[in-house]
């Protein structure tokens, strides 16, 4: 009787594809680019699927107030924050609770890359904005976080890639779609250093089993060396450019 | 509170005198004439997210504007228009000494004199945003991002505000006496626009009148003259920015400079907005 | 069939008058007083028809924080502000977009007039409280903040007076009423240093062709040349008052 | 939280012993007796804006008052009940420290002490703020501006907002049921008044109790006491300011001393706030 | 007609008894408690019949930022707070004007007994959180802080204890309890440091006679005694006890 | 923003040797096995103003959680479910650097794991919390108070935020057509819980796994990892805490270690909320 009652569609279809054609273990067209903005000391802007995502980075340089400067180390600030009119219904420009977590998830997976510790007493900043949010966008930020601070200069011990993997339909799934998200079992997004086999971010939300989880994890990881492998021919076919140029 | 700012994006005398020296030449740091407007592009279409929006470079600048809409009830005094709402924000990513938050006293008033440049000119048609008079209308807000702060905002913001708002479209409505249906769906009309606006910014540096200033010519200007325009020459708007002041003589030679700008952005705006079913002014 | 609609009145009638009487040129009744307020270095009230602003003037005074303070010249903090009870519904006391724009104007119109250069690293506070609302506003607190600038004894180029044209019926008019405000086609503030010909604030909403804007400029300063004389007078009278007491 | 302030407005040491030498004389710094307050003036409707404003003028302090109504609704603790918020604004105008902001803890608690002095004293008839029980009410704004801080303010801010009271009318209505129609342009009836309340502030000062205080006096009171009072001598309301402290015997004292004076104010009140129809206890 | 309408109850009974069966001069249940939190220097925990607050104190230490210190004594920092759950209706956990004005009166009374000259340039913190809400929460939010400051080590003139009187169906009551703060005629909490004879906090709302005023003082002053001597037996069985056990 | 922390809590590297030696030789400086969770007690109804409580001493950390709950719409794309916000306060009573304020990112973040693990594991039935489809609901508040701060605070917040919903209920409700009536005084059903959730935090220390780690561990840990479980073993929430950094190896040694640790936990809860009508997961 109540027509607002919106019914959890088929994930996966009988051809064990996606709603979006996808297989399981297939993740969304990628693109990215780096060193976009002319004011930003380094800059990435990422794409995967509909979710878009620019990153500006302003550093190292003096932390004000001065009294907040570490003595050891750079000080990483991290903002993630959404366009208003990123979202299907429009997003109200004031940080979310929302947003301020994924600033601090992120901020702490970026924190494990940076040698920070090159630069005490200055500040890092890292500042993503969600252009499209269509599912991932934690990620995709992070991504392009990580190009924007290597467009920057600035030392890392290696980039950061991540994906999510789900579950719909109690299978496992890479690169959840928005469907997926919203009526999917689990969603758990996963961040790494590939080179260095080291996970910068993990979360969950949703059910697994033990197996499951165990599984998700190589699902994700053989994304992540996709989109490491990508991110490095950003940044040489960039810089090679450069070369010719000069 | 207003405050004097700390010269934030101070350029040294030196530069100053820079500057000067090569426009006593009659050309400008980046080469242009005085008149010229920087390189221009417009890109409908850039964020898939909103019902219409625009990406535009001028010069080093970038601005990108997004609509959204929602179903809403009027304002008491005005129960026959929809709600229009105009939000410039100047984001962390764009400039070095922007910091997160909520819009300073610089981005509430590019929001405003944006607004008013659309408002006042009757440039949207807020009575076709009514659906059904004193209690259901459409809500438009306009947000635009500044992405990356290379001098005159505005102008860029004002072209990229017209230029999403005629890429976008309603929803689909289907309405029965007070009954509306909002299909979410299904794309509807086109956001009424009666014609485009443009704004025109001339710079005032000692004697010279800079159209269109980049970042450091904005920088060490004495004062800034804003002036949006209809096609047919009508003034719809204007703003003095910064605390440097001007003759009424020479408040008529800005508003003849900046009138003659006008054309080429109309022309710039007209290749994105022209519409196949008749054009940008029906 | 509904009664909530407004409609535009007629704002310029059959012998030629406005709807308060006034020919097109002419100014609403103006009444001005200087140092009114005991704890400020200056003061002013200033009306025009049924607008009222009083001002107060703080300065030039130590600032705070010490790092806002500019090595070469005075910082000037302008605040606008209407008082709850000013408008017809409450104004809600918190600072609008509306009242942050104008608190800008002003300063930078100010700031055109005061030496600031004369008090390097000290503040001058400059806090307007509109009493009553009736159109005009921004141009009444714009002088009766000048005028308690110079009740404060603080160096100025000149004095600052200011007047809105406007168009109603198509027809120039001075000095706009609130109707006039709400339902005439253009509303353009604006304000003069008067004896050294600079303007110091322009604005405007509607519409003019730019012959009509030259003309409106040539009907203002007429205006203005008026309300000039009057700033000057308040100011020696009361001077002039404190000669004979002495 | 609450903070020990940074004694903003220090005295310095010797001028409290000046201040004390001349009290031990058995008079004040501005020649008052111990007893009296100062020069008092209360002007009505001196904001035209406001449906009933008072300027209120006591030695130095100058305050100012407006009331503004709207239709509203109730409470669901109260359906039988007009709503009634005081507000009181410590303007930057009105002393060097005062800084533009949110109400600080002292302008909070001046608002709370002057509404529960005209609230719990039933001086304000909120009952008769309901126009249809449970669905429509009135509410009562009563803004207080403090325009220059000369010392007691609260005291002031009373005599306002009672005099600003009494100068308002409510919007003509006409009630069917429980349609309710407002005609806003039209002066209905005055806002309902059943007795003006004033507060008197002693302040203790060494040995000494001082009504009345002046900024200085009060800068280096030890504390201060400020009781409302009804005319037939009813104590409404009790507020003591500021961490020095009185022994029971002293209250007592402070509390004779302080009933002594409010026949001066109710005088003055009386002379604006009688009206014509029957008096001010009608 | 209307359901909405609640009736004011009888307050005092046939018997001269309270509702909640009391006499007129008898108090609730109270229990008192010190050191119960580990990381304060300081804590206390009240309860008055059903209203409970816990009180932490920090301190002496050092003020941030700087210039807010004062040269010749500690500042106080003062909150009295309600949980969210404290209270009939969710209580929104930001400060509302209420709790402003009583972190006020409870800081100046607070500072009455507190030797915070011995303190030069620190603060003194103390935080209440008032955990059950039921008529009295400052004066016992009040008394659980001077129990903290004491357990804190810190130097006292006095404890300050103190209790409400109000007037219920005319008689005057000791210690109000929910419905005689809402229902009845007047409520004036006072607090005082009792083997120093000096009123430290005083307000009151609704309506007394001056007799009336002068009678709940004494009455007032009773509940004190009994209170006083409860806080002194709380500190003393506390560290008697620790006594022992070293 | 989220900044780096200005290592707020910083433990001198010299006792974090001393901690590592001790962890070397197999024990914890408290004596604890690494596997161990510390003392634990659970006391439902502590605060009783809320309509549910329950105070949890983990240690040295105190926690206290309360349920409230009102009327109120769905949103629009649940129209058949209550609304659940879980609210955790670092209050400044807990620890010497915790400051009064709105909630901080470690507080969002805290909030935000709790309600994940109680919503999307169903643990809390929210459909039930549906009055009128489309119309009306219930909302659930749970404010989860840290009233003293002693490390893993999570584990401590997830079991009093769950021994608080199974000590509350709602108010009584009659319900005909669309029409609710709420009987605030009389107590109705349970709030509706499914099943328990337990989350079992890891800190990463050097080479070391230490479950449950108190203030000092916490500090000076790599990074911690907290996952949620059902007594089935299914996992229901996870997230990473800190800047350090994992093997995808130390993930599946953390999951078996946080795993074996549910069912004291469980055991622990079940004492305090099995009910007489039919245990706890009916």
């Amino acid at each position: 009787m109540l027509t607002l009652q919106v019914q959890k569609p088929k994930l996966i279809l009988e051809d064990g594809r996606r709603t979006d054609g996808r297989r399981p273990d297939e993740m969304r067209p990628i693109k990215m680019e780096v060193g976009i903005l002319k004011n930003a000391n380094g800059s990435a802007i990422v794409e995967m699927g509909k979710t878009k995502v620019l990153t500006a980075v302003y550093g190292p340089r003096e932390m004000h107030p001065r009294h907040l400067a570490l003595p050891d180390r750079a000080v990483m600030r991290v903002r993630y924050h959404m366009t208003p009119f990123s979202t299907d219904d429009r997003k109200n420009p004031s940080l979310s609770r929302r947003e301020i977590e994924i600033s601090k998830v992120i901020r702490e997976a970026l924190e494990a890359a940076v040698l920070a510790e090159t630069f005490p007493r200055t500040t890092i900043d890292v500042f993503s904005e969600v252009l499209q949010a269509d599912a991932g966008t934690r990620l995709v930020a992070l991504m392009s976080a990580s190009l924007a601070v290597a467009d920057a200069g600035i030392p890392m011990r290696d980039l950061i890639a991540g994906v999510a993997v789900g579950k719909a339909d109690g299978t496992l799934v890479l690169d959840l779609n928005e469907e997926e998200d919203m009526w999917g079992e689990a969603d758990m997004p996963i961040a790494m250093m590939p080179s260095l086999s080291q996970v910068t971010l993990l979360q969950l939300n949703g059910n697994f089993t033990p197996e499951e989880f165990r599984a998700a994890i190589q699902l994700a990881s053989k994304g992540i060396e996709e989109l490491y492998k990508l991110q490095k021919e950003t940044l040489t076919s960039k810089y090679s450019a450069y070369k010719e140029v000069n | 509170m207003s405050l004097t700012p700390s010269n934030y994006n101070i350029v040294p005398l030196i530069k100053r005198e820079g500057i000067l020296s090569v426009l006593e030449k009659g050309s400008r740091i980046d080469g242009r004439k005085f008149t010229d407007f920087r390189s221009l592009s417009i890109t409908q279409g850039y964020a898939k997210k909103a019902e219409g929006s625009a990406m535009v470079r001028l010069g080093d600048t970038a601005v990108l504007a997004g609509v959204k809409m929602k179903e809403d009830v009027p304002f008491p005094d005005t129960p026959d228009q929809g709600n229009f709402i105009v939000n410039v924000e100047l984001l962390p990513l764009a400039y070095e000494t922007f910091e997160p938050g909520p819009p300073d006293e610089n981005a509430v008033e590019l929001s405003r004199v944006v607004d008013r440049g659309l408002r006042d000119s009757k440039a949207i048609d807020l009575k076709r945003l009514c659906l059904v008079p004193g209690k259901k209308v459409w809500t438009i807000w306009i947000d635009i991002d500044v992405l990356d702060y290379g001098g005159n905002v505005l102008d860029a913001s004002m072209l990229a505000a017209v230029a999403a708002l005629y890429d976008a479209f309603l929803p689909k409505v289907e309405i029965n006496g007070e009954e509306v249906k909002i299909i979410k769906e299904e794309k509807g009309e086109r956001v009424p626009m009666n014609y485009p606006v443009v704004s025109v910014t001339v710079a005032k540096l000692d004697k010279f009148f800079l159209v269109d200033p980049e970042l450091e010519e904005e920088t060490i200007a004495d004062t800034r003259l804003s002036i949006s325009y209809l096609e047919d020459g009508r003034i719809v708007g204007i703003q003095k920015f910064g605390s440097g002041t001007l003759t009424t003589q020479e408040l008529d030679a800005v508003e003849s400079i900046a009138r003659a700008s006008t054309s080429r952005l109309f022309e710039e705006l007209k290749k994105v907005i022209t519409r196949p079913e008749g054009g940008v002014t029906q």
